[in-house]
Formats: C-alpha cells, structure tokens, sequence
C-alpha cells in the first residue's frame, strides 16, 4: 500500500510532469509575443529546479560512500531509486537541458506542446532507468517513445520529418509488442512483474524454454530503443527527420535509459548457472559486436551529419557492452561514465549542427543543409572557436586523448579484458579502426578550404568574430561574443553555452574521470 | 465450455487472417473487432470479466472507430488503397519466411515448456472489485504513468494536427 | 481448467502474434499494418491473462489493462502520423515514403 | 627521485604556447614575428632540456628528475613528466633538431599564404612528440603519442587541397590509429595485471606477470611501435607521407616521430624482455625492415621516397638493435640519424626548390657545379649514413651491428651487414644521379603549378643565388654533428651513450647477456664485412649512376669491351647488378605496392564495400527495415529456444 512518504522520494518526477504541465499552462496565459521565451525560460529553469531536487535526494538519502549498498524503492518496489537510476536521471536531465537550451533556435510558434513533450519524455527516460518493475518499464517505454514520435514530426510541412517518425513509430510498435510479448512469457514462467521476482526464479527456478524465448525477445525490444543491429533500421531515418535537439535528445536520453533498464534486466534475469549464464550473454554480444561494425561501416560515406552520428551511435551503443559482458557491478560503472562522455560529445556535435543552421539562417531548409558536411568545408576560416569545438568533439568520438572519449574507452576496454570478451575487443579494434576514418574526415573538413576561398579571406583581412574568438582561450565563446548581435542573439548564447558545456566536459572527464568515476562504481543494490 | 473457447479461438484465428489478408481496408477494421471480441470472450473464460469488457468497450468500440475515420478519410477516394505491384522485390517471401521461422521457435518454445497446473481462484477474481484494489492499492504508479500517457498522446495529436500556425 | 488448455491458449496467442508479425511485413497499406500490430499486442494480453489464471494473480490484469490504454494512445498518435502522411497522397502505400535512405 | 622540477613542464609547455600564439595570431602577425616565436619557443624548450639534463647529471646514478602534472585520482594513473636518462636523450634531438628544422622551415616556407597555420602545426608537434617521451607512464606516452599522430596528420596533409596529401594524411592517420588501439589494448592489460599505468610501478615488475599475458602485451605494443615507427608491414604511410612539405618530411618523418617506436622499445624493454617472444618479435621486424626498406630503396626514383625507405631501414637497424637488447646502441644510432637524416633532407629540400618542385632524380644531375654547398653537405650526409668512418653513422651503426654478433644472432647479422651494402648502393646511386654528371637540358620542365613546392619559381632563389642563410646554416649544423657526433661512441676511448643511457637501463637489466663471441673478434669482423660491402657498392654504383654514365640507357657493350676488356662488368651486371634491380624493381613495384600497401588498400577496399551493403540494406523501405529487425529477432529467439 503506497503512502505520502513514497511520494516525497520521487518528487523529481512529480516536479517534472508538474513542469511540463506547466509549460502548456504558461502558453495559454502568457501573451503570444513572448509566449516562445517564457516557454523555455520555465522549461530550463524548471530541469535546474528538477535536477536540483534529485541531487538533493541524492545526498540526503543515500550518501556517497554507501550508497552502493542502499536504495529506495517507493511504491512497493515499483521504483528502485539507486545510484544507476539517480546517475542516469542525471544524465537524462542533463540531456534534456542541453535540448531545451538548443531549442531556442527551433522557429516553430506552438513551442509550448514541443517543449512540454520533451519533457515527458525526460520524465519516461528517468522512470524506464529507475524502475525494477516490468509494468513500469513498459508504460514508461511508451512514455518516451510516444513522446519522441511526435518531437521527430515536429517540424511542420517537412515531409521527411513525417517520414522519419512514421518509420519510427511504426517499427517502435512492432518492437513494443515484441518487447510486450517477452515480458508475458517472463510473467507466465516465473508469475512475478517485479525484476527481484524474476530475479529470484533465475537463481532457484527450473529455466525452460518459454523463459529463454521471454528473455531475448526482453532483449530485443530494449535492442531496438538502443539502436543495436540489427534493429537499428530506424536510427538514421528518425535522426534525419527530426530537428537536431530531438535527435540529441534522443541519441543521449534514449541511449542512456534503455541501456540502464537493459542492464536492469540482464542483471536480475541471467541465470546464475555459469554454463547457461555465457549462452544468455554470448548473443548479446553478438549484437553488440555487429552493432560497433555496422555503426561504423554504416557512417563510413555518409554525408549527412545527422546519419553519421546516428550510424556512429549505433557503434557506440555496442561499445557500452564491453563491460557488461562480466556481470559485475563495477561494469555498470565503467558503461556509465562511457554514456556521461557521450552525452557531451554527442551534446556537443548537435549544438554545433544547430550553430551552423542557425548560421545559415534557421528555417528548417537551412537546418537541412547544414547537416550536410559539404557546408563544413572551410568552417575555421569563417568561425575558428566553432571549428575547433567541432574538431575537439569528433576527435574525442574517435578516443582521442586526453579527451572524455578516451577515457570513457579506455575504461570499457578495461572492462572488456576483465570479461576476458576477447572476440567483442577484437570487433572494437576494428570498428574504432573504422570509425577513426570517419570522425576524422569530419574533423578534418572544417579545416579544408579550397584555395580560392583561403585567399578571399586573407585579402579581406581579419573576418568578423575571428579576431574575438581568437582572443579568447575558450574558442567556444566566440560564437557568442563574435558575431554582431542579431534577432537571434539569445539563441546564440544558449547554443554557446551547450557548446562550451560540452567541451568543458570533454575536458574534466579526460583531464580528472575521478571526478565522475568513484561515484559511478558499485551502484547497484546486492541482488 | 470448451465448445465456446474452441469457437472462439477458430473465429479469432480467421478473423486475424481476414485482418492481414482482406484487400479493402474497411474489411481489416471489422475483421479486427471480429478478433478482438473473440478475445473478450476468452478473457471471460479466463476469470477476466473486468478486462474482457473493457476490450469489448475500449478497444473494439472507441479504438475500432478511429480507425474506421481514418479509413474513410483515406481510402474515400478509391476502394483498394495499396498499389497493386509491390517494388520490393522477394519481401512478401522472406517476410513468411521470417515469421515462419519466429512461428516455429515459438511454437517449440511453448510446447516444451512444462507448466503448473492452474492454481485454484478466489470468488470475484477478476472482478472489478478485485482489479480496482490491484491498481489503485498495488500498481497505483503505473496508474498515474498511464494518465501521463494519456496526456502525452492528447498533447501528440494537437502539435501534430492541429493548426495553430494559422491561426495566428 | 485444465493443464492442457493452457497449452492452447498459449497456441492461440503465439499464433496471432505471429499472424500480426507477417502483416506488418507482407501489406503495404499503414492503416493495415498499425492493424496487424494491434493484432501483435492483443496476442500479448491474451497471453497475460492466460498466466493471470494460471498463477491466479492480478498482475496480468493490470498488465493487460496497459495494453489497451498504452495501443489507445498509440493508436492515436499512428493514425494522427498517417493521416498527416497520406492524405494528400494517390495511393496510401509505405513503399512510396522512402525520402530517407543510404 | 626528484620530483617537483618545474623546468621539464617547459619543454612540452613552450611550443604549446608556441602553437596557440601562432594560431590565434596567424593572420595578424608578420612572417618574421609568426616564425621568430615558433623558433624562440623551441628554443627556450631546448634550453630547458640542457637545464634538465645538467640537474639530472647532478643526481645520483638510478635518480631521476620528476614533476606531477595531475592525477586521475586513481592510484598509478595521472600524468607526470619524468626527466631520466633516456627521457633526456629524446628531448635532446626532439627539441634541438626541432629548432634547426623550424629555422629552416622559416626560410623554406616563406612564400607559402598558410605561414602561421605551418607554424601551429610543427610548434604542437614539438610539444606532443616531447610529452610523448617524456611522460612517466603509459598514459601520459599515449597522449603524447596520439597528439604526435595527429600533428603528422596535420602536417602530411598541409597542402590538404592536393588530393594526394589529404589521401596521404588520412592513410597516415588511419595506420598510427591501428598501432594506437594497439597500445590502448596493452595498456588495459597492464592495468589489469599491475594495477598501474607508471613506468616506476609497471616496470620493476614486468616479470611477474603470466608468460602468455606478457607476450600479448608484447605483441600490442609492438603493434604501436611498428605503426608510429613505419615498420613491415604498417609502413605504407610513410612514403605517401612524403606529399607534405620538406621540413616536416625531415623533423618528423626522418628525425623524431619515426623513432617513437624504437623509444617505446627501448623503454619498456622489460616488458620485451619478460615476455617470453618479446624480443625475438622486435628484433625480427627490425631486421625485415631493415632489408626490406633498402631493397625498395634501391627502385625508387622520387628524392624523398628514397630518403623514406632510408628512414625505414635506418629505423629497422635501431628496432633491431633495441631487440637483442643493444638499448644505448640504438638509442646513439637514433641520434646520429636524427642529425644525418634531418641533414639529408633539408639538402633533398634544396634541390627540390633548386629544380622548382621536380622530384624525380633521373631528371637532375650535375648539381654539385651549380651548388657546391648542397654537394658538400649532402655528400658528407650520404656517407655518414652509409656508415664511411670517422662520420658518426659508422660509430653508431657499427655498434648495432658488432652487439648482433657478441649476442650470436649471426643470420641476424648477416642480414644487418647485406641492408648496410645496399644502403651504400642507393645513397652513392641517388648522389650521383642529382649532383653528378650533365644538368638536364631544361631545368624544372615539370611545372606543378601548385602552392609550396613551386613557390619559388616566381621570385624566390634562383640556381644563381645560392642558398639562403636561414637554409644553409642548420644544414651546415647538422652536418657538422653527423660528422662529429661519433667522438661520443669512439670503441675503446668514449662510450658517452652507453655510460648515460646506462643508468636508466641497468636499473632493470638483469645479469647481462651471454656473450657468444669475443666482443674484439666481432668488432674485427664486422668493421671488416661493414666497409667492405659499403666500398664494393658505392664502387658499383658509381660505376653505374656516376659521372661516366650516358643517359638513363644501358651501357653500349663496345665501351665496356674498352675499358673492361676481361668483361668483368658483364660478370658483375649478370651476378650483382641485375638481380639486384630486378629484386629492387620486384619488392619496391610489385610486393611493396600490392602485396603489403595493397593488404591495406584491400581492408579499406573491404570496409567499403561492407559499408555499401550496410547502405544498401538502409534503402527507405520501412517494411524492408521490419524485415532487418524481424530476421535478426527470429533468429535470436531461436538460438534461445534451441538451448
């Protein structure tokens, strides 16, 4: 029976859905002029708020040092506030800050639904990641995907916007329903919903083929959320379609959660029989061994950004599995703090995509364009601080050090050789071998110039913002100060400040991953 | 008893052939409520009047007649709404092949399973009563999800519909 | 009930499940492949609430109550999505939506 | 142990400053100003380096200088520099051959529009390449090591609107990753088995570690090293990499970053040492590059390519060396390369410029008239490497190949002397074809009409003019060090390297190798086989490519019946000489390009085509994706039920 003190424990959740109630209310209240801005002025300031309250809970409830042992678990058990859920809550938060604040470039007037929708699916993300309860997992799923089918048609009038969300929302169905149907064979095999239950019969219970069956098809769906091949299909399509601080939204959050909820579930449902416990993980490393091949086959030509980092996030999903091949509580870390350095490389790789839509003008042909890499070429020339975000984010993709991306490698190979998964170590050499190829192609191109433009610009001397970006240490703050002030110039500074957010981070967790790692380790409650 | 759960499993299985293979839309949708009351008729068999209602009402009822609006706002213009050649070449095949294959490794997988027998229910199992005290006792944050979902489809259909542009 | 009817019922389900999957990939119409998927997730709550009776207990209810609730609003927001797609098309059919690719 | 000295974060810090400064002011600053701090910068580096090295003499002999830049807060990881013996060594020539080249580079580049960005580059490529060696564990190498790949990416494709320099880079870069996920794979296993990523902890203790985990690590390593080090097979990129320009070819692709790998082998050579095929790994790839890079060397035609498969065959002689545990040799023999090498590429750069950007040797001739500097110090150069005393290559080469024989690698030894013979063979064939003989009738027909190369065409140095002082004076330096670096190796009076270089390598050695052969007779036999094979060669090869030849064709028969008349020449074309080109023309045309640069076309012609299918699949057809996604889930969940 739930009381008032189960509600006081997800109060970050509750403050989230008031937030995006909210929103809508705003709109309705506030005259039409300034509608946009306060609409994301409360979103933002609503996700500091929110973030703030789960720290808050974080560290009163479950102090840093022993938190690996402790968590809450609010409704019966349907909750399971641990550390993996309040880490990556965080990361999810963090992600939705970032696409708010990208946000503010999106032209579209009916913000308030937009941005309210975003919302609600950061609050189905936070959920899927902290709940050990299979009912839970599954409306909070359709929570965020529900959500997120909308956001990638956002874009009113853009045929491929629709397209890319039909595609998705019609494959995320199947994949519920598979996801669906392994969760009812689970329940018929062991009559219990909660993951402990299930937990419990994979130690005592006679496992049959109806269990084995339940489990992969349970794979499968949270496979599909996470992009893993061969259930990928839907990635590059979706990313294309949607408006670049969707497609950061969903690389990251959706990444983030469904990789959480999926280790959630191997975790508790792995047979403890060591015979049958590698036949249940072999195949997942199958799909995670193909998924870093065709992630970084699949990105290898492409000349669309938004496919690329699509493509280069279905090998980074299959990066996050190294670890987990051991099954030790140490290896959720080492796959967090992977997705913390992902949730800035790819942050920043989307800001970067937004700055230059918003360069070329801001409507959606132009956010078109500027995910086409052709556009890249000659970027240092015209906007050097921005040139080498992009360079330093795509150089951390590739594991660069000393950048996040390297380290957050290094920690997954670690992970990997304590897993002794050798043939998926081998799969990664390859697929980073693969991948070094593209990001630096990517890299590389903002630097190239063709000759004639090189000249242009030595003669007309010192372009506008060169000279400013050049002054500043942090080249990122050139984009803000820069560039003459224009209609958009707040909108400049929130993808100024996701953009040196992220290279920020890149930085701290290459230069000092202690700050994030100790606190990553041991953050699962003892089965 | 049995008579009718044979009954209605048959039906069902036809109906749900009729949904996959009718050419004119307006046939899946009834093909469609044909399965799903059949269904409802299981549930009830199964001690689950509540759900088998609600499946009557909710989904054969409202559901169903979304999308009959949908298919006449679609297909008001010619009867059969696909084309007639497809441009996929060998998908119809291997798409049998695949659920074939899922068909069978499924099909084992329930046949081997050995399973308890049945355990023995209390009176208003199933019931409202009983289901009311499950979700609002028991699952009621998965009650309160629920409604956030509602909301979210609510709000989907107005930013995706709606034209606010215009009116402005 | 019998032991043997769970079985069947389990027959049933996978079937109908199986039936849905294969519509989703033979047809070409949107409208008749959000119908098959609805199929894949009736099976589902079928199979719920064949183990509700089995284990006699009520989490397949509630569980197959999400069904409808969760396949209503999705079924909401597919139809919103195709009519947006389709209306202003000749034919409603999937293979001509590939502006995406590569 | 000393730590807390500040002065080494000056040698990597400095030209990182450098970098920033040229970057950030390359549009508004003179070229004077651009390439006055770049140099000044590595100078000041330099200084820093002889600072180190006077304290760190002062130390006692198993102390060393230390400093923590900062610590992941992980026990054993973090990055620091450490200053010891061999750390210096490489500092030394990083940063004072640097400082040449960036002098040069000042005068050479001058007319180039990208002077600032050019000084960027080479400036973060001294600070990368001195945090490389001078970095106290694994961690802080692989930073250096990765920032060196990607100043040389940088660098190799400077001119990145010529397609074959961007291609070149890439290929660069797509190599030096190989070798990098290599080191990252050893050092995850380290850190496995140690516990700890410093030199200091991992490597008192290599030995403890599983046999087999050892030889795995081995092996990883030797994977970077061969990648950094341009040896078989993962040379490919080093010829290609000679599309950049001359000052870079001759820093970083002949003088310092080539060598990472030999530092990599001489500094963890516990670990080699340990592992049960360790060494024998290393010393095989050393002598097969050793051979395999003069056998090309002999076929080629273009001055830097040459020169390149000279770097890699030079390089393969200290590899080798490092592999029978010869460290101090191989680390002397590195130096004197450095200073010879550099030399003969800012020559080669000279004459390129001297024939406005033409490349080809059959195309030039009779340079020494016109230039009589370049033909001193290019000739001085040339017989420093192929090892003539008293010039320093013979001291540093001779004790390579003398250690091969004390420790009874006798095949090794012969394969050692054979690469020296034909290293003689293809330095005489390449000076004797620019400086020799008759000029071409029309100097700089082939015009590139591109940026750089033919720059100084329009107004720069015409033959008439001589060289400019910025040029000719670090040539002039280095050349005076590749001839007298040897008094620091002189057998029997100096042994300076071996005195040095010893306090860091006995710390860990164990009680000597067993000599096989008394170290006098070897030395005897080796000066002995050594100049030898290096005069009958250049004697060939004079002969053949000298100021006697006629044209490119062969030599007409009467005139061989003239001078000869006993036919010796035919005996030595029918036994030496055309086996000798033909296997030149065989390894460098046919092996060279498709067998070992076409194994690495062949995988990114693999990976291409892969990812065409991966596309292919991706065609838009949403029921084509369910199908992907149903295939793939039929197949999983029969695998399942099948258990």
């Amino acid at each position: 029976m739930p009381d008032i003190s189960d509600l006081m424990q997800i109060a970050p959740l509750v403050a989230l859905a008031a937030v995006a109630l909210l929103v809508i209310v705003v709109d309705l209240m506030v005259p039409a002029r300034m509608a946009r801005g306060t609409i994301l002025v409360t979103a933002a300031g609503g996700l500091l708020v929110v973030g703030w309250y789960l720290l808050d809970l974080w560290s009163q409830v479950v102090p840093l040092p022993e938190f690996a042992a402790r968590a809450l678990a609010p409704f019966g058990g349907a909750l399971a506030l641990d550390g993996l859920s309040f880490a990556a809550s965080a990361l999810i938060l963090a992600a939705a800050f970032f696409a708010v604040l990208l946000s503010t470039t999106e032209q579209a007037r009916d913000m308030s639904g937009y941005v309210s929708l975003m919302l609600l699916a950061a609050l189905g993300m936070m959920v899927l990641a902290g709940t050990s309860d299979l009912m839970v997992m599954f409306v909070a799923l359709e929570v965020l995907s529900l959500s997120l089918y909308v956001l990638v048609a956002f874009r009113r009038g853009d045929a491929k916007a629709r397209e890319g969300a039909f595609k998705y929302f019609l494959l995320g169905s199947v994949a519920a329903g598979l996801l669906l149907y392994g969760f009812a064979l689970l329940y018929g095999v062991t009559g219990a919903t909660k993951l402990a239950g299930i937990a419990a019969f994979a130690r005592q219970g006679t496992i049959g083929p109806l269990y084995h069956a339940g489990f992969a098809l349970v794979v499968i769906g949270f496979g599909f959320k996470l992009a893993l091949a061969p259930f990928h299909t839907w990635a590059p399509d979706a990313y294309q379609g949607a408006p670049a601080p969707v497609t950061a939204f969903m690389a990251i959050g959706t990444k983030a959660a469904a990789f959480v909820a999926l280790a959630r579930f191997v975790w508790a449902a792995v047979p403890s029989d060591p015979v049958l416990a590698a036949a249940y993980l072999t195949p997942i490393g199958v799909l995670a061994g193909v998924s870093m091949l065709v992630g970084s086959l699949g990105a290898l030509f492409q000349t669309n950004l938004k496919r690329l980092l699509a493509y280069s996030g279905v090998a980074h999903a299959g990066y996050l599995f190294l670890p987990l091949m051991s099954l030790t509580p140490e290896a959720f870390g080492q796959s967090l703090f992977y997705l913390f350095a992902y949730l800035c490389m790819a942050g920043g790789a989307f800001a970067v995509l937004v700055a230059r839509s918003v360069e070329a003008g801001g409507d959606a042909g132009a956010a078109a364009d500027a995910a086409e890499l052709s556009g890249w070429r000659g970027l240092y020339q015209r906007r050097p601080g921005l040139a080498l975000a992009t360079a330093l984010f795509f150089l951390a993709m590739a594991g660069m050090p000393p950048t996040a991306g390297f380290t957050g490698k290094l920690f997954l190979i670690t992970g990997g050789i304590e897993a002794r998964a050798w043939w998926l170590l081998a799969a990664m050499v390859a697929s980073t071998g693969i991948s070094a190829y593209v990001y630096l192609r990517v890299a590389g191109s903002v630097f190239r110039s063709p000759e004639a433009e090189a000249a242009a610009v030595a003669e007309m001397g010192p372009v506008p913002g060169a000279h400013l970006s050049g002054s500043h240490p942090a080249g990122a703050v050139g984009i803000v100060a820069g560039t003459a002030p224009s209609p958009l110039a707040w909108e400049r500074v929130a993808v100024g400040a996701v953009l040196l957010l992220a290279v920020a981070g890149i930085l701290l967790l290459g230069l000092f991953p202690n700050l994030l790692l100790p606190g990553l380790q041991g953050l699962l409650p003892v089965r | 008893m049995s008579w009718v759960v044979l009954i209605a499993a048959l039906v069902a299985l036809v109906a749900a052939m009729a949904v996959v293979r009718a050419r004119i839309p307006v046939h899946s949708v009834l093909a469609l409520v044909l399965n799903l009351v059949c269904l409802a008729v299981l549930f009830i068999v199964l001690d689950a009047e509540f759900m088998g209602l609600m499946q009557v009402i909710v989904y054969a009822g409202a559901v169903m007649v979304l999308f009959l609006f949908v298919v006449s706002l679609l297909g008001a213009r010619k009867e059969a709404i696909e084309r007639e050649m497809s441009l996929l070449a060998g998908q119809e095949g291997m798409g049998v092949v695949a659920a074939g294959v899922l068909l069978v490794a499924l099909l084992m997988a329930v046949l081997r399973q050995p399973l308890p027998a049945p355990a023995q229910v209390y009176p208003g199992f199933g019931a409202v009563r009983a289901f009311g005290a499950a979700l609002f006792y028991d699952h009621v944050l998965v009650l309160q999800l629920a409604a956030l979902l509602l909301m979210v489809a609510v709000v989907g259909v107005v930013v995706l519909i709606a034209r606010r542009d215009q009116g402005r | 009930m019998p032991g043997m009817a769970v079985q069947g019922y389990l027959v049933l389900s996978v079937v109908l499940f199986v039936i849905g999957l294969a519509g989703v990939l033979v047809r070409r119409s949107p409208l008749v492949m959000l119908m098959s998927i609805e199929l894949m997730w009736g099976a589902a709550g079928l199979l719920f609430l064949t183990f509700a009776r089995l284990w006699a207990g009520m989490e397949g209810h509630i569980f197959s109550f999400l069904i409808i609730v969760v396949g209503a609003a999705e079924a909401a927001i597919g139809l919103a999505l195709i009519v947006l797609i389709f209306r202003t098309r000749d034919a409603a059919d999937v293979d001509d939506v590939r502006a995406l690719r590569g | 142990m000393e730590n807390g000295y500040w002065v080494l974060a000056l040698i990597p810090g400095l030209p990182l400053v450098g970098a920033a400064a040229n970057a950030a002011f390359r549009r508004r600053w003179g070229k004077p100003a651009l390439a006055g701090t770049a140099s000044a910068m590595v100078a000041m580096a330099f200084v820093a380096t002889l600072a180190s090295l006077v304290r760190y003499l002062g130390l006692e002999s198993h102390d060393a200088l230390s400093l923590t830049l900062w610590s992941w807060g992980v026990p054993g990881v973090g990055l620091g520099l450490l200053g010891d013996a061999v750390s210096l060594w490489f500092a030394l020539v990083v940063t004072g051959v640097g400082l040449l080249i960036h002098i040069y580079a000042a005068a050479y580049m001058s007319d180039d529009p990208d002077y600032g960005r050019f000084f960027a580059e080479l400036n973060y490529f001294i600070f990368a390449m001195s945090l490389l060696v001078l970095a106290d564990g694994f961690l802080g190498m692989l930073v250096g090591w990765a920032n060196v790949g990607l100043a040389s990416y940088l660098l190799i494709g400077f001119w990145n609107e010529r397609p074959a320099a961007a291609a070149a880079s890439r290929k660069a870069f797509w190599v030096n990753t190989v070798g990098e996920v290599g080191l990252i794979l050893a050092m995850a296993i380290l850190w496995n088995q140690f516990g700890s990523l410093r030199f200091a902890d991992v490597l008192p203790q290599a030995g403890l570690a599983q046999p087999e985990i050892l030889n795995w690590v081995a092996l990883l390593l030797l994977v970077g090293a061969v990648a950094k080090s341009a040896q078989l097979p993962l040379h490919v990129w080093l010829p290609d990499a000679m599309q950049g320009p001359t000052p870079v070819s001759a820093l970083i692709h002949a003088a310092t970053m080539v060598t990472a790998g030999v530092y990599l082998a001489v500094r963890a050579f516990p670990i080699f040492e340990a592992a049960p095929w360790g060494l024998t790994a290393v010393a095989a790839v050393g002598a097969a590059s050793a051979l395999f890079g003069a056998i090309v060397a002999v076929g080629q035609n273009d001055i830097k390519r040459v020169l390149a498969f000279s770097t890699m065959s030079q390089v393969g002689y200290m590899i080798l060396g490092a592999g029978v545990g010869a460290y101090s040799a191989a680390l002397f023999h590195f130096m004197t390369h450095a200073f010879f090498k550099a030399a003969l590429f800012l020559g080669a750069g000279i004459v390129i410029h001297h024939f406005h950007g033409e490349q080809d040797i059959r195309r030039m001739g009779g340079l020494g008239k016109q230039l009589p500097f370049a033909y001193w110090t290019f000739l001085l150069g040339t017989l420093a490497l192929i090892g003539l005393p008293p010039l320093s290559g013979f001291f540093s080469k001779d004790e390579i190949v003398v250690e091969l024989l004390v420790t009874g690698h006798t095949g090794l030894w012969a394969v050692a002397v054979a690469a020296a013979a034909l290293t003689a063979f293809y330095m005489t064939r390449l000076f004797c074809l620019v400086f020799t003989g008759d000029a071409p009738a029309k100097p700089g027909a082939k015009h590139r009409g591109q940026k750089g190369t033919t720059g100084h065409a329009a107004g720069g140095h015409d033959s008439g003019h001589g060289v400019p002082a910025l040029e000719s004076v670090p040539v002039l330096i280095l050349t005076v060090l590749s001839v007298g670096a040897g008094v620091l190796w002189i057998p029997g009076i100096t042994a300076v390297p071996e005195h040095f270089l010893g306090r860091v390598i006995e710390q860990y050695a164990g009680a000597g190798h067993a000599a096989a052969m008394d170290t006098g007779l070897a030395k005897t036999v080796t000066v002995a086989a050594l100049m030898g094979v290096a005069l009958l060669a250049m004697a060939l090869a004079v002969r053949l490519y000298g100021p006697a030849r006629q044209g490119a064709g062969p030599q007409p028969r009467w005139q061989s019946v003239l001078t000869n008349g006993l036919y010796l020449d035919d005996l030595y074309r029918a036994v030496i000489v055309r086996p000798l080109l033909a296997s030149a023309a065989y390894v460098g045309g046919v092996i060279d390009p498709h067998v070992v640069d076409g194994a690495v076309n062949g995988v990114a012609r693999l990976a291409g085509t892969l990812a065409v299918g991966v596309r292919r699949l991706q065609a838009g057809y949403v029921r084509r994706y369910a199908l992907i996604l149903m295939g793939g889930t039929a197949l999983i969940v029969l695998y399942f039920v099948m258990l």
